[in-house]
């Protein structure tokens, strides 16, 4: 891992980030797209590819709903591959490095938007003016604080990590191997518990049982079950008593 | 760049081509709806500077300009892809207003705007983050695992795609109906929209652990002569039961309120410790 | 094909049109039961069978609704069928000849309709006087020209139609079987789409997506999905609160 | 045969015997509906041919018996397999009439036959044609390809028992409850049989195009040293993708009122092409 | 078969019995428990789990519902089994002994119930009285009945039922055996039979039908219909309008 | 062993600990709820030992005693794993009359006892032997036919486990709730539950035919050349018709009130012929 290596993974990741802010939330920090792009930059794509689609796995259900800081899937992706690669090890290993990494990330990105509340102050003056120019510097100066928060210790871990990392992994004895599979296998749990968690409805959750047991017991695929789950949620929708405003209770039916 | 289209005091917007381009700005301006992100008051700079032609437009004079942006400094949290049918409606009742409708003071406008936001939020969490997101992740993260570039590839664009629709469509809908919008969702509908996006999220979850989720035991036990593997045995009665065990322990913990980045951690040192003895693997 | 089997061929055919209007419409004209009546006719009643089977499917949505005239199986299966005995040929060739066939007949069968609205007009007359007799005749008349508009067409393209037919399947190279087989392979889908436009219904479409996902995802069969729909289909109309004459609004549950 | 059995002036029918003879004799002309069948007023001629015998008996005059004959030259129209109860209803009002019955003028009887015909013609079509037909269609084309016999004799078979038990059982019960029929069979009801047929018929065919359809592409791609089926590829997201994209693109031609014969047509072409191109195939 | 062997089994039958009678019933007297537990006495576990789990879906549906009498499991699982065993069969000759005295059981049951019906008028005069001691006596006389009614029967048969029952399973050509066959695969029908006849309910009886094609088509087992149909049930049941007392008839609805 | 509580006349238990001792006296004497039953009263006898010790408290005089002791010899039947509701509402009833509520009347007391037995019954009888019951023993029977012996096992614990649950957690509901939980469980809810249970009672059994019951036919025939199984031919109209078939031919025989000890000693000489003369096996 060159030091250019280092720096333009941490560009990636901090301009993923960014795109979250300024862009429209086009989820270009998801370890599935993160992944690819810092294999090209380490020079592995196929690495790359593997454990981002793994980690996207893991973090599936990981998402801000009101603005909670999930464990941070950027720079975990993002660690996660390039030591990976720069060790020459596969997708389990990875994870012994993307899930603290996510995990520091989750505090920088924390300390970012903590720092973002204090500037608000500063915006409310500027309204009470009516200087939108002010306003306006003020988001930006919120954009570039964040942008830190990711750029500057992705680096620092990829720099500084990357030999201790790699001293661990030669280390490591079969039993050891066995270990990291089995943590990789079970990792997606969280993700699926998350997203569980995430849909939660109590009067709705059966209905992870019936998905489970037709995926289980069939050869039904994951997008099998959305299109037939689909199909019966328009048709039973579709073909819902149209609601009368003085009947609320009826709202309850599905 | 829409910046100096505020020339005229309080003009209102009557020719189509004029309301078009008010409704292109606001879906670009969308863009940037986080961007000003903080834990005070969430999004609100960033609805503020979608809103701000439009107030600069209607307001020349600086005192009434400044009480306009002060109004928008409130808290402001939605789902960033779904703003645009609230930033549609609140532009279009601010015109109303401006044309003389007395009746849509700064409150009434308000409360639309905020009446608006949270089952937005709702419908677009669960929608994107419960349901389309989790499901196009599965399919390309399969893809992405057997070394197939058109993974990455495939999220991106379809992600982009609702995006664009979302937004776009979001906002002129929100313009052109203005307040009629808001009566046409009735809570009860977007309540059912919300529960259909469940109902699909829960049944795909329920696919991905079962099929997605590869936690299984090398134990085996011996039975007179024959020695019989517990997976086996497992898998006669429920095949994945294993998978769905360890899901439903994580979603415990997570709905006991143990932080995520814990139950992460933990997760992987458990894992570390089955697969070192031999338990799982 | 001798002279003496297209005969019977078209009269076949003219007869299985005939039970339509005066045997109560049991369907004989259908190619599943054409294709082997045409089959034994000719000489091959295997080659019948096949043919008519793989029609059938095609044709599956076929039907006339309010009098609509869709393609015309009946010439279409006898014309596909007599012809590929003839040539010595598969369900695949069958289908050049069947298709347009098909649609020769349902020229011929618009005309004989049409013909029969003029004749209504005299028994408009007949039956101002009481005149049953006449009115009976006048149906028998309609029948006839039904007879003959089926007759005729199948016995002329019979007759003329199979050595031309030959000469060109005997030209055929690989290129224009595959072609062939392709065209036999995509068929069915006409009949797949008339079929899913006769069941047209905006509320309930979706369940088109859920049969065809338990289809393509299990073992599930035709029959399976069948039990399994009308299982469910007449639960909830079982269990459905009874109407009350006063909301009808709610006859939109299903 | 039944011609001369209108021998007595408005000879009311009180006897069980006579009353099943006349639901026999409805329900063999029956078979006659479509005899007459043309484009400006579909089965009126059939239908007549049904009536026929009760009219004779009950308007001797010939004058009032003119006026019958023209009464029912008027359109009549609906699924030859339901015929039963409208016929059934109308001869029994006739009774019911001829007992003076009052209220039961000319327009009564008629109101009543049309309100049937058009209900009856949906239900009728849509589980016949739209369910029970292709159902049958679907398995015994499956056993006619395999060159197996019981394929035609099992679809004739099975359909014929259908249509005698619809006709048989249809009449009857239309005579004998007469008006009552139309009563006890609300347009609610109506409405749910055939979105019951619907539903069913919606889910076969959706099989039918899984299971019945095989249209597959030979295309293959290099990717590294590997050489990849795009039919495997396709498989993978979602199994018949093709035969579900052909069954919707000629779905949505029908539904532009493009004409079958057409769709028909450009489909042998189309399936020739990609065929020769080797696109499908 | 001992006379030790065969008093061992008949006490373990009546005492089977007896827990349902005074031990909260537990099902002990169901063909899976006695099966294991009389083979473990005639010394064939293997053959008791064997038979007793045969026997157990042939009386999958055998409930005593409001008191009725079902063929009795507990006499015919432990004759089968015992006689099996001594006989060194296998399951399906167990069931040509397990038939019958499942029959034979079922009229000493009922003879046992119908004594109790007499002592329950002294318990009315002891009642009178408030001699609670008499009634609880005559609570214990009818468990004593009961005893007997289980413990005669069982151990006459296996004293007396083992050498004849041999002799016949010797003089058994292959076409015998095969009839015997054929009835083992065929008697769990009663089984299911009765537990249809059971959950009778005219209005739900098609998901039956749902829940056949589902388990014939697909690798479904019974333990995933039974998740999916529960799934599906709470689901429906938890987002079902709640009832307003004023419109019973909406109860109708699933 | 608390025969002697009955010490004090009509002492109301007020104190927690004595109201749990009496709620695990009821759980505990309701084992032996079927010890005295009979066809004339069922289990009449068992519900009075049930509550003897709460009559013997709050009535020292055996005029009275006697009175209650007979009220109780009344017809009594319920499902005997949910006689604990009953049973502790009941008990709960008496004390409140004790503490003076004077509209519990006998009258009340026992109705409120009688209009529980039946529905509870009903979900009791329906939930365990119809749904429980046959989803274990189907399980179980498939483990212990493979000669494992935690089919029994499994069998056995499963139940008692959900028996000690229903039992215990009946009889604190019951007693803590009172009448209240009458009013809680409405008709409608009791019909729901049960409805509940039979369709997952009838599901499962359909999947027990469709699993469980290996019926089929070695009969061929020849067509051609060939030799066709006419099991295959059936596995392909429909897998395990036969076993449908015989299921339901038994089922309608039991609705026609056919003995279920004829209807098993019937199949079993079918089966023995049948399988004599090669036409299933
Ligand atoms: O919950 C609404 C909304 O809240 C915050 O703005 C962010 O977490 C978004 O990702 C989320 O959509
Ligand atoms: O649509 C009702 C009816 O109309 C016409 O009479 C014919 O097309 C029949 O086949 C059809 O059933
Ligand atoms: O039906 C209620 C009840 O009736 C009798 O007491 C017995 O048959 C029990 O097994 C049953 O539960």
């Amino acid at each position: 891992m060159t030091l250019w290596q280092a720096f333009l993974i941490a560009l990636v990741v901090a301009l993923a980030y960014l795109a979250r802010r300024i862009l429209g939330d086009p989820q270009l920090e998801r370890p599935i797209i993160l992944g690819p792009a810092v294999g090209l930059i380490a020079g592995d794509l196929e690495t790359g590819l593997i454990v981002g689609g793994t980690l996207e796995l893991i973090f599936i259900g990981a998402a801000t709903f009101g603005g909670t800081a999930p464990p941070n899937v950027a720079i975990g992706a993002a660690v996660g591959t390039a030591l990976a690669i720069s060790a020459g090890q596969g997708a389990e290993t990875a994870l012994v490095a993307a899930v603290p990494a996510a995990v520091l990330g989750t505090f920088c990105e924390l300390f970012a938007k903590t720092v973002c509340s204090f500037l608000v102050h500063r915006a409310d003056a500027a309204a009470a003016q009516a200087r939108g120019r002010t306003i306006l510097g003020i988001i930006w100066i919120g954009n570039a604080i964040h942008f830190l928060a990711y750029f500057v210790p992705t680096f620092l871990v990829l720099q500084f990590g990357a030999n201790a990392l790699e001293g661990v992994l030669n280390a490591l004895s079969d039993d050891v191997q066995n270990a990291l599979n089995t943590s990789a296998a079970l990792l997606p749990a969280v993700g699926f518990g998350i997203l569980l968690s995430v849909l939660y409805n109590k009067a709705l959750f059966p209905v992870f049982f019936a998905g489970f047991a037709v995926a289980a017991f069939t050869d039904f695929t994951v997008i099998g079950v959305a299109i037939i789950a689909t199909a019966l949620v328009v048709t039973i929708l579709r073909n819902r008593t149209p609601q009368t405003p003085s009947s609320p209770q009826s709202s309850a039916l599905i | 760049m829409t910046e100096n289209s505020s020339n005229t005091a309080t003009a209102v917007l009557e020719r189509p081509d004029e309301q078009n381009r008010e409704i292109r700005r606001l879906t670009i301006r969308g863009l940037l709806l986080q961007g000003g992100f903080n834990y005070e008051r969430f999004q609100n700079l960033g609805f503020w500077w979608m809103m701000r032609p439009t107030l600069d437009r209607l307001y020349p004079d600086p005192v009434d300009r400044a009480a306009a942006y002060q109004r928008h400094m409130v808290y402001f949290n939605t789902n960033p892809w779904v703003v645009g049918p609230i930033a549609g409606v609140t532009a279009s009742m601010e015109e109303q207003r401006a044309k003389g409708a007395t009746d849509l003071n700064d409150e009434a406008i308000n409360s639309v705007k905020v009446g608006l936001m949270a089952p937005l939020a709702g419908i677009g969490d669960s929608l994107i983050f419960g349901t389309i997101r989790p499901i196009l992740a599965a399919v390309c993260a399969g893809l992405a695992i057997d070394g197939n570039i058109a993974g990455p590839i495939i999220f991106f664009l379809a992600l982009l795609a609702i995006q664009v629709l979302m937004r776009v469509g979001g906002t002129a809908t929100g313009y052109r109906t203005g307040m009629q919008f808001f009566e046409k969702l009735s809570p009860a509908q977007i309540d059912q929209i919300k529960r259909g996006a469940t109902i699909v999220g829960l049944a795909v979850t329920g696919a991905l652990v079962a099929t997605m989720l590869k936690v299984t035991t090398p134990w085996t036990y011996t039975s007179g002569e024959q020695t019989i593997a517990l997976q086996d045995q497992l898998d006669l009665v429920l095949p994945a039961l294993l998978p769905l065990i360890a899901t439903l322990i994580v979603y415990s913990l997570i709905r006991r309120r143990v932080s995520p980045v814990w139950v992460l951690l933990g997760t992987l040192v458990v894992g570390l410790v089955l697969g070192y003895f031999g338990i799982l693997g």
